[in-house]
């Protein structure tokens, strides 16, 4: 478990220092994504109760307090959810610039500034 | 009550029935999309209205059925009512503005649209943390895609760098929700907070500051932090106007009001650092605000300087420092939400995004009104919320100890006044850059009506909280009631309108005058009849005049409610009120652009200090009504005594604060300067009177106090003389002149003796009826003759032997030549100096009168005098009007010339027994402890050797033969041309080298020097917005680090 | 009605005396400048000849209704000035109009006059009158400065501004004279009152050689004997005013003339002695030592 | 000096040099030369100041002989350039551009002589003649004496004298009249001879 | 004016400079008073006031200045000079006068007010004197305006000008100065002389 937080932290600050460094928009998504990954790696730990069951009822449940917290997991799926949207819209904005510009470098697109 | 949960079903439902519609029928989604966001705005209607009248109680709507902590709820307060209400008001009529861009993207728009309104309610509405971070979301990826809608490169960048920056921030929330859920096990925000109390002191605790922390960052993201706020700028400046009108209103209100639900959680030690945020961004955003040249990204600086300030007011009104908060929140909010959403809209209608080609809009006057009136209503003019919210805010901050706050506000609020109004200057008498004449701004009806809806609700809503703040509003409202009435007027000639003016002055006058008396009569009697006699100067106008009689009536009528006012808050209503009408009329005039924003600024600096004045002297009513004639009240301390002074200096243009007031006397129309040189210049000393009255001379410091403003006064008196003498700008000169005098008036007030009261208000009004005549015959001349510069005229005496009189009159009235009127003021002033022991001002006043003989010669001599030029050889006598405001002038001075104790006993009553009597009365002659004066006498004598002298000329002298200009002994030469002969340019050069010393214009230079750096400064600071994303990216991360050691700073 | 008409004769009689006085000052004044040079002079009746000889003068001409009313302004300026003085303190008849204002009414008349030649000369059209004004008027307000600083001394020492209560104050002796209670005043009320002579060093607004004669340039005829009257007239009545002032006033119209005379001196032989001043020089020099004496006076005068 | 006199004369088609003095020389040009002389004494040779130009009216000759008189102040020598023009329709190029002093000097001439400097700034204003009609004064078929007669009424009475005769008589009146004694002695002899005879 | 200018000011066609700016009034005798006492004290005052104007274009104005000094010292007569024609009562011509002095001369000469005087000085005012057959130089001077004296000599001294001064005071005195009236009343005489020599006229007939 202490293994999925530290992989999940360390690959948001492989996503930040991506975000921070890289040129290239879809690099910068990419890290965003890697980000959420981490992110989400870290959200999932946060609910698991090492030996515990899948939350979800079957008759033969008798200890409510080994399921894994099954809200985390809910908030997992939709931040999933969400992030890929917005990954997915700011693949499409990219494509878009690409095709009026030819470029990728986020850096040619300082039209509004100051 | 409505459930809310209509509103996400309406929303969603239309969201996916409205491809279906299009296919049924063509243009039926528009209407359904109307319907269905009408339905929203009625459903939060009616919640607000059940709440005011108490219909209904506070609801919590539980989803799924269970009791929080296990289910979502949502609640339905007061706040969420007004939010959402607010909210839906502006999507509506944002969506009515719109319909025609998104019916041309096609139904996909108008659903985002949709999920875009229900993000925002959803955002207001929800009580559990993870759902309003959906919510946010959903209203993210709906704003992303709709900033990106027009499809084109700018428009792309800027959903791309708001989503990167979105993302950012919706990984810290959900780091933050989790770590908090794994603390608290809840979801719910209410619960969460109640928990995080009992988790100080335990090994979770540890946990709990980074998570905050987290939640927090995301959430300042949100609310667009200076410096992490590149990327929401680029979004204003890049979206179409009316998308970046709900961003900027509707967004922004929603995570205003997130972040209102999420401080709690953070707790006591955040709203500090909050607070401190939110006035950073305030102040950064609006100085940086200082340099911009496009319209949008102007809104976008001035939207995140807002944001920052809601914030501010927010976080202390949780932490408990600022009663009333809510108010002051509301009002702020929904002064911005439709002030802003109104610019961003008109901004979309001209089409023009930089801000000096807005001259286009000049040319529909409805579009300026509207844009004038959000402009008041975003620099918190009243009667607009942001009024009472800034004034309740300042008042709160005061009295809760917090001044370097208010410090930082002001200033803040005094940047925005300067770009808003750079760009009001511009619209108004910037004209077209590019030569693109014929481009008529066209708006369509429906955009347009949707500008006049929130022009009319913002009103409505001022109204609404007029009522609610000040005492007597329908006094109060009087003068706003005027100009509009007037509005209604017009279309018809700008005689009638004028007509129709002065009536109205005149009947105001008579309802009210009868029944005051003191300071109050003294000061609408002469600001009223003064008003009058102005308005029939005015009227030789045939221009259309559009906003000049309605602007002229509220400057008129707000002075009144000055002299009438009898709180603090009525006096600064009032104050605020006559400050923006004269403005408007000082814009008018044709290269008014600079001096007219000198004269907003410095103005509202003026203003502003006047407001902390008031605040620190703590709910001290102020205000001439209601004062008795005897005694002073002595209820001031020494820091509102020197604020409040202060501000009032700047009114007056006290030698160093002066700098507005040439530009804006001379740069007006001719006739508005009249206006504002002999009426508004009083204002400031009617301030100081009231001011006095209320100090007194019993607190702490008062002698310097009184003798540092008396030697402001004289030196003021001093150097606008000089100034005067070095014009070459007729009506330049006759500004520096009113400085000048005005200055006079401030030194007899300083001398906090009977003489001396007596004298200054005297001299304001002999001032007003001298320096009146002079400036309405220089404007009569300026407008024949099409020049001010005095040395382009010359030897119209000929031409215009009426205006001559009324200048000759003038000038010996001014210059305090006997037997004139101009006397009596010098001659109480030097006994009131004396009386107080100030020597050395009398000496310098008294040589400041002896330089204003020099231009006063000047004056008539290089208009009138010398050489009449050939072009003006066939002008006719000024307008008639001009003329007859002239003689009444004329007949005043001479009467009170005649008779100096018919104005000189009444305003001795007036002054009453709050000083110990000095003058006495003997038949004619006045007396003071050390001298008399008997006008009457001097009149008669003059009159008489005048007379003799004159039968004496005659008889003695051979009948003279008439010659012509170029009948002079030329050295035995002829004089070449008229031009060459006229001795009139650079008159005073010796006296300009001998001077040369002290005539640097240093405060000039000084005030340009702070106005070049505080450019120099926004122009530097901006270049952190280099547009890169990545550099925005990194500011994040840097704002996020700063405030991390901010709220360290604050938890411990 | 009879009080006024009383009054008023009793003015015309000290006019009258003033105006013949002025006259012979002015004619020993040029006697006394040609004796400096070396020469006999005129005979000091010339002043009358040459005014009855402007007055003989058959035709003239007006440039318009200012120019024809600028030496009417101005006399009534010269007069006014004497007007609102008493001359002599005690003697019934030479206090004029004194009743109608004090000090600071008869200090600003002194303008009255000056702006309205200032007026008429400038309707001339003559860029000389304009330049003259422009050079007299600059002088003058400059040489208001210490002046006002000495008569605020003054009103600070007397705690008074009625000129008749400033000569009481000075009577008994030359001790109580206020050139030797308050001589700081004194001095800076002299220093002006070079300026305000316009007597050589301080002529530059006449400058015969550069401006023909500056603002009087056009007039002539039955003007120019207005404005010669005046000129005596208004030479006594500031030498008038600063012997009441600063040297005891006057208790008889001897004393008056023996005082007036030695004052007179002190400006004709200073202007024999220096040549003229530009403007600019004169300004500053009006706004160094004369205004720093100025202050001076007004600071001890305070202090008392 | 010497040099540039003979540049002048070699570049020029100058002819005899006219030595006045040491330090002042004449060289005669030929009027199309003149500006081009003028130049390169200016530009060249050090001769940076025109101290004057003048004209002189060789009615026999049928021309104006101009003179241009340089100064160096190096050299400490003038230098005069002469060239002729014809009288008729008598036209020069201008130097105004090379000094601009000499417009004035330029103005005279034509003013005076008529001679005509096309392109010179205010040429045709008259100096002193406003309003001038007919030759110009300088000339010599100009009759100054006629036209004063003609023109300013002269006062009747005016005797007019020739200055050697009358200055012998005012100035060495005694041996004048020892003269004229001895000859009215001799005379007297000869009418008393004659009486006699 | 140049065109420049006169299109600057909007200056219309028919626009002339003489009358729009000048007087064009004729000058009209005015006889003394015919009171013989008032008249007699007039020319007295006249005679023993004399403002001067000296017109110093010739050689002879250095002959002027001494009159001033100590050594000659006129103003002992009542004679003073004066820098305005306006003020003054004599005229000087101090020596010859070209033609576009006389322009200058007759202006002076018309702005001095009624009873005026004009003295000639040196032989260059009687009738030519050495510039008699000058193409540009006027031999009478009286042909011109009415001279009352005339000092001759080339130059002559101060004390020659004194006894003019005497001379012009006892004309003045017996009322025979009347050059003023003379011109008035042979106003068209003295312009045809005037205008033979003055070609560009350019200023009024009468300089008021």
């Amino acid at each position: 478990m202490k293994a999925v937080l530290v992989i999940g932290l360390l690959l948001m600050l492989t996503g930040f220092y991506g975000l921070m460094t890289r040129r290239n928009m879809i690099k910068m998504v990419l890290s965003v994504a890697i980000t959420e990954v981490g992110l989400q790696m870290v959200m999932i730990t946060a609910g698991f109760i090492r030996g515990g069951t899948a939350p979800i009822l079957t008759e033969d449940i008798t200890e409510l307090a080994s399921f894994v917290d099954p809200v985390p997991q809910a908030l997992v799926l939709t931040a999933i959810v969400i992030g890929v949207a917005v990954n997915a819209l700011m693949l499409a904005f990219i494509i878009r610039m690409y095709g009026k510009r030819g470029s990728l470098d986020v850096r040619d697109y300082t039209d509004s500034k100051w | 009550m409505v459930t809310p949960i209509y509103i996400f079903i309406i929303a969603l439902g239309i969201a996916f029935l409205l491809p279906l519609l299009e296919r049924a029928k063509k243009g039926a989604a528009e209407t359904v999309f109307l319907a269905a966001l009408s339905g929203i705005a009625l459903i939060s209607w009616h919640w607000l209205f059940s709440l005011l009248t108490g219909r209904c109680e506070i609801g919590e709507i539980f989803t799924a059925g269970f009791r929080p902590p296990f289910s979502i709820n949502l609640r339905v307060g007061m706040e969420e009512a007004v939010f959402t209400s607010a909210i839906n008001l502006a999507t509506l009529a944002g969506a009515v503005y719109l319909i025609r861009e998104l019916s041309g993207r096609g139904t996909k728009s108008m659903m985002l649209y949709l999920l875009f309104v229900m993000g925002m309610n959803g955002m207001v509405l929800t009580r559990d943390i993870f759902n309003l971070f959906v919510f946010m979301e959903i209203t993210g990826i709906a704003s992303y895609a709709l900033v990106a809608l027009r499809l084109d490169t700018k428009g792309l960048t800027a959903g791309f760098k708001y989503a990167i920056a979105g993302s950012l921030a919706s990984i810290f929330m959900l780091l933050g929700i989790i770590v908090i859920y794994m603390i608290t096990g809840t979801l719910n925000i209410d619960s969460i907070a109640s928990r995080m109390v009992s988790f100080s002191g335990t090994a979770a605790a540890g946990f709990v500051a980074p998570a905050v922390f987290m939640l927090v960052f995301a959430f300042m993201i949100e609310m667009k932090q200076f410096p992490a706020n590149g990327w929401a700028l680029d979004v204003y400046d890049s979206a179409a106007p009316g998308i970046s009108a709900m961003i900027s209103a509707g967004s922004a209100g929603a995570a205003l009001f997130a972040i209102y639900k999420i401080l709690p959680i953070a707790g006591e030690g955040w709203y500090m650092a909050a607070a401190i945020t939110g006035s950073v961004t305030f102040v950064a955003a609006n100085l940086i605000g200082l340099k911009q040249e496009r319209a949008g990204r102007l809104l976008g600086y001035s939207s995140i300087g807002q944001m920052g300030l809601l914030l501010t007011v927010v976080s202390l009104g949780l932490k408990g420092s600022l009663p009333s908060w809510q108010l002051i929140a509301v009002g702020l909010f929904i002064n911005h939400l439709l002030a802003k959403a109104g610019l961003f809209w008109l901004t979309g209608i001209t089409g023009e995004d930089r801000i000096r080609n807005w001259g286009v809009i000049a040319r529909r006057p409805f579009l300026l009104m509207m844009m004038g009136l959000f402009m008041a209503a975003l620099s918190g003019f009243p009667p607009f919320p942001a009024f009472w919210s800034k004034w309740t805010l300042v008042m709160s901050m005061f009295s809760g100890g917090m001044k370097v706050w208010v410090v930082f506000i002001l200033l803040g609020s005094l940047f925005e006044v300067a770009y808003l109004f750079r760009w009001f200057g511009y619209a108004v008498r910037g004209g077209v850059e590019d030569g693109e004449s014929g481009d008529i701004v066209k708006g369509t009806p429906e955009k347009t009506a949707v500008i006049f809806f929130g022009a009319a609700l913002l009103t409505a809503v001022a109204y609404y909280m007029m009522g609610k703040m000040i005492d007597n509003s329908t006094l109060m409202l009087m003068p706003l009631v005027g100009a509009a009435g007037l509005l209604l007027f017009e279309r018809f000639d700008p005689r009638v309108r004028g007509i129709v003016s002065l009536a109205a002055v005149l009947y105001y006058g008579y309802m009210i005058i009868p029944g005051l008396s003191g300071m109050p009569l003294f000061f609408n009697s002469f600001f009223l009849g003064g008003g009058a006699i102005m308005l029939l100067a005015t009227l030789h106008r045939r221009t259309a005049s559009r906003g000049f009689y309605p602007m002229l009536l509220l400057m008129i009528g707000s002075l009144s409610a000055l002299a009438l006012s009898s709180t603090s808050l009525q006096f600064f209503y009032a104050w605020e009120l006559m400050t923006f009408s004269s403005y408007i009329l000082v814009l008018r005039g044709k290269k008014a652009m600079k001096p007219a924003l000198l004269y907003m600024v410095f103005s509202a600096a003026g203003a502003y200090l006047v407001m902390a004045g008031f605040a620190s002297a703590g709910g001290t009513v102020f205000g001439g009504a209601g004062d008795g004639i005897a005694g002073m009240s002595g209820s001031l301390q020494m820091l509102p005594f020197i604020l409040l002074a202060a501000g009032f200096l700047v009114k007056v243009a006290g030698m160093g604060l002066h700098v507005w007031a040439p530009g804006a006397y001379a740069e007006a129309e001719d006739d508005s300067s009249a206006i504002i040189s002999s009426i508004l210049s009083k204002a400031g000393v009617l301030g100081f009177v009231f001011l006095f009255i209320k100090a007194g001379t019993a607190f702490t410091g008062s002698t310097y106090l009184y003798s540092t403003i008396g030697w402001i006064g004289a030196i003021t008196a001093f150097f606008g003389a000089l100034y005067a003498a070095m014009q070459e700008d007729a009506k330049k000169l006759l500004a520096w002149s009113s400085i000048g005098q005005v200055g006079y008036m401030i030194l007899g007030l300083a001398a906090m003796n009977q003489i001396g009261w007596v004298a200054a208000l005297y001299h304001s009004v002999s001032h007003f009826m001298f320096k009146g005549l002079l400036f309405l015959a220089v404007a009569g001349v300026v407008y024949r003759t099409g020049t001010r510069n005095m040395y382009e005229m010359g030897g119209l005496i000929k031409r215009m032997p009426m205006s001559f009189i009324s200048v000759m009159i003038g000038i010996i009235a001014l210059s305090g030549v006997p037997p004139l009127t101009g006397f009596g003021g010098k001659w109480l002033l030097y006994n009131a100096l004396i009386e107080r022991g100030w020597y050395l001002q009398a000496a310098l006043a008294f040589f400041s009168s002896t330089v204003a003989f020099l231009y006063c010669f000047r004056l008539v001599h290089a208009i009138f005098l010398g050489q009449a030029k050939p072009a003006f050889r066939k002008i006719k006598e000024a307008p008639r009007s001009l003329i007859a405001a002239q003689y009444i002038l004329i007949m005043a001075i001479m009467m009170f010339s005649m008779k100096p104790s018919i104005l000189i006993k009444p305003i001795m009553g007036i002054v009453g027994e709050r000083f110990d009597t000095l003058l006495t009365w003997q038949a004619n002659t006045l007396y003071s402890p050390f001298g008399y004066w008997n006008g009457f006498a001097v009149m008669m004598v003059v009159c008489a050797l005048f007379a003799i002298l004159l039968v004496i000329l005659l008889l003695i002298s051979p009948k003279p033969q008439k010659v012509k200009q170029f009948n002079i002994v030329f050295a035995a030469e002829r004089p070449e041309t008229p031009e060459t002969t006229h001795y009139a340019w650079k008159f005073f050069t010796p006296y300009e080298r001998a001077f040369s010393g002290i005539l640097k214009p240093a405060a000039t230079r000084f005030w340009n020097a702070v106005g070049e750096w505080a450019e120099a400064v926004a122009a530097m600071s901006r270049h952190i917005y280099s547009g890169n994303t990545g550099a925005y990216v990194v500011q994040i991360f840097i704002f996020g680090i700063l405030l991390f050691i901010l709220s360290r700073g604050g938890l411990s | 009605m009879m009080e006024v008409l009383k009054q008023a004769g009793y003015s015309l009689a000290t006019l009258m005396v003033v105006m013949n006085y002025g006259l012979l000052l002015v004619g020993l004044v040029t006697i006394i400048v040609a004796r400096v040079h070396g020469r006999i002079g005129p005979p000091i009746w010339q002043p009358y000849i040459n005014i009855l000889k402007t007055l003989s003068m058959r035709t003239a001409l007006s440039h318009g209704i200012m120019f024809y009313l600028g030496p009417v302004f101005r006399i009534v300026g010269g007069i006014g000035l004497l007007f609102f003085m008493p001359v002599v303190y005690g003697s019934s008849w030479m206090q004029n109009f004194s009743f109608a204002g004090d000090v600071i009414l008869v200090v600003y008349f002194v303008f009255f006059g000056m702006l309205g030649m200032a007026l008429g000369a400038a309707e001339s059209g003559h860029p000389y009158s304009a330049i003259g004004i422009m050079r007299g008027l600059a002088q003058n307000t400059a040489a208001e400065l210490p002046f006002a600083l000495a008569l605020m001394a003054l009103a600070a020492q007397h705690q008074t501004l009625s000129i008749t209560d400033i000569v009481a104050a000075q009577q008994g002796g030359i001790a109580h004279w206020n050139m030797i209670t308050n001589p700081v005043a004194t001095l800076a009320g002299m220093l002006a009152f070079f300026g305000m002579m316009m007597h050589s060093p301080f002529d530059v607004h006449l400058a015969p050689q550069e401006i023909p004669i500056g603002p009087p340039t056009e007039f002539h005829s039955s003007y120019l004997a207005l404005m010669q009257t005046n000129r005596s007239i208004f030479h006594a009545a500031k030498l008038i005013l600063f012997m009441n002032l600063f040297f005891g006033g006057a208790t008889s119209i001897f004393v008056m003339v023996v005082k007036t005379f030695a004052l007179l001196m002190v400006v004709v032989f200073a202007g024999v002695v220096f040549p003229r001043y530009r403007v600019e020089q004169s300004i500053r020099w009006f706004i160094r030592i004369p205004l720093a004496v100025g202050i001076l006076a007004v600071v001890i005068s305070a202090w008392k | 000096m010497k040099d540039t006199i003979d540049k002048i004369r070699s570049m020029f088609d100058g002819g005899d040099a006219d030595e006045k003095r040491e330090d002042l020389v004449f060289v005669t040009v030929p009027a199309t030369q003149v500006v081009d002389c003028l130049g390169y004494l200016r530009d060249r040779a050090g001769y940076r100041h025109l101290v004057m130009i003048s004209a002189v009216d060789y009615i026999e000759r049928g021309v104006f002989q101009l003179t241009y008189l340089l100064h160096s102040y190096e050299k400490q020598n003038d230098i005069g350039i002469r060239a002729d023009i014809g009288r008729d329709d008598a036209s020069m190029d201008s130097i105004h551009r090379l000094w601009a002093a000499a417009q004035v000097y330029q103005r005279e001439l034509r003013e005076m002589f008529g001679i005509d400097f096309p392109g010179s700034p205010r040429v045709d204003e008259p100096m002193l003649l406003e309003g001038w009609e007919g030759i110009p004064p300088m000339r010599r078929d100009f009759d100054t004496k006629k036209y004063s007669e003609e023109t300013f009424f002269p006062r009747e009475g005016r005797k007019t004298a020739d200055p050697a005769t009358h200055m012998a008589e005012k100035n060495y009146a005694s041996e004048e009249q020892v003269k004229r004694s001895v000859k009215d002695l001799v005379r007297g002899r000869r009418k008393r001879k004659g009486n006699d005879g | 004016m140049s065109d420049e200018i006169k299109k600057v000011n909007g200056i219309d066609e028919g626009f002339d400079e003489i009358s729009e700016y000048f007087c064009d009034a004729r000058p009209s005798p005015v006889s003394p008073s015919a009171n013989r006492i008032v008249r007699n004290f007039q020319n007295w005052a006249q005679a023993n006031s004399i403002f001067i104007l000296g017109f110093g274009t010739g050689c002879g104005a250095i002959e002027l200045r001494p009159l001033f000094t100590a050594r000659y010292d006129v103003s002992r007569y009542g004679l003073f000079p004066r820098p305005t024609p306006r003020q003054s009562s004599l005229f000087i011509i101090g020596g010859y006068a070209s033609i576009k002095t006389m322009k200058r001369i007759i202006r002076s000469y018309e702005q001095i007010q009624n009873p005026k005087f004009v003295m000639g000085l040196g032989s260059c005012t009687v009738n030519g004197g050495m510039y008699w057959d000058s193409y540009n130089t006027i031999n009478r001077l009286d042909h011109y305006i009415p001279v009352d004296v005339y000092v001759a000599g080339c130059m002559p001294r101060p004390e020659s000008l004194i006894a003019g001064f005497d001379r012009l005071k006892e004309l003045i005195m017996e009322g025979k100065a009347e050059g003023a009236n003379t011109y008035a009343e042979n106003f068209d005489w003295y312009k045809n002389n005037q205008k033979k020599i003055i070609k560009n006229w350019n200023m009024p007939e009468y300089n008021w």
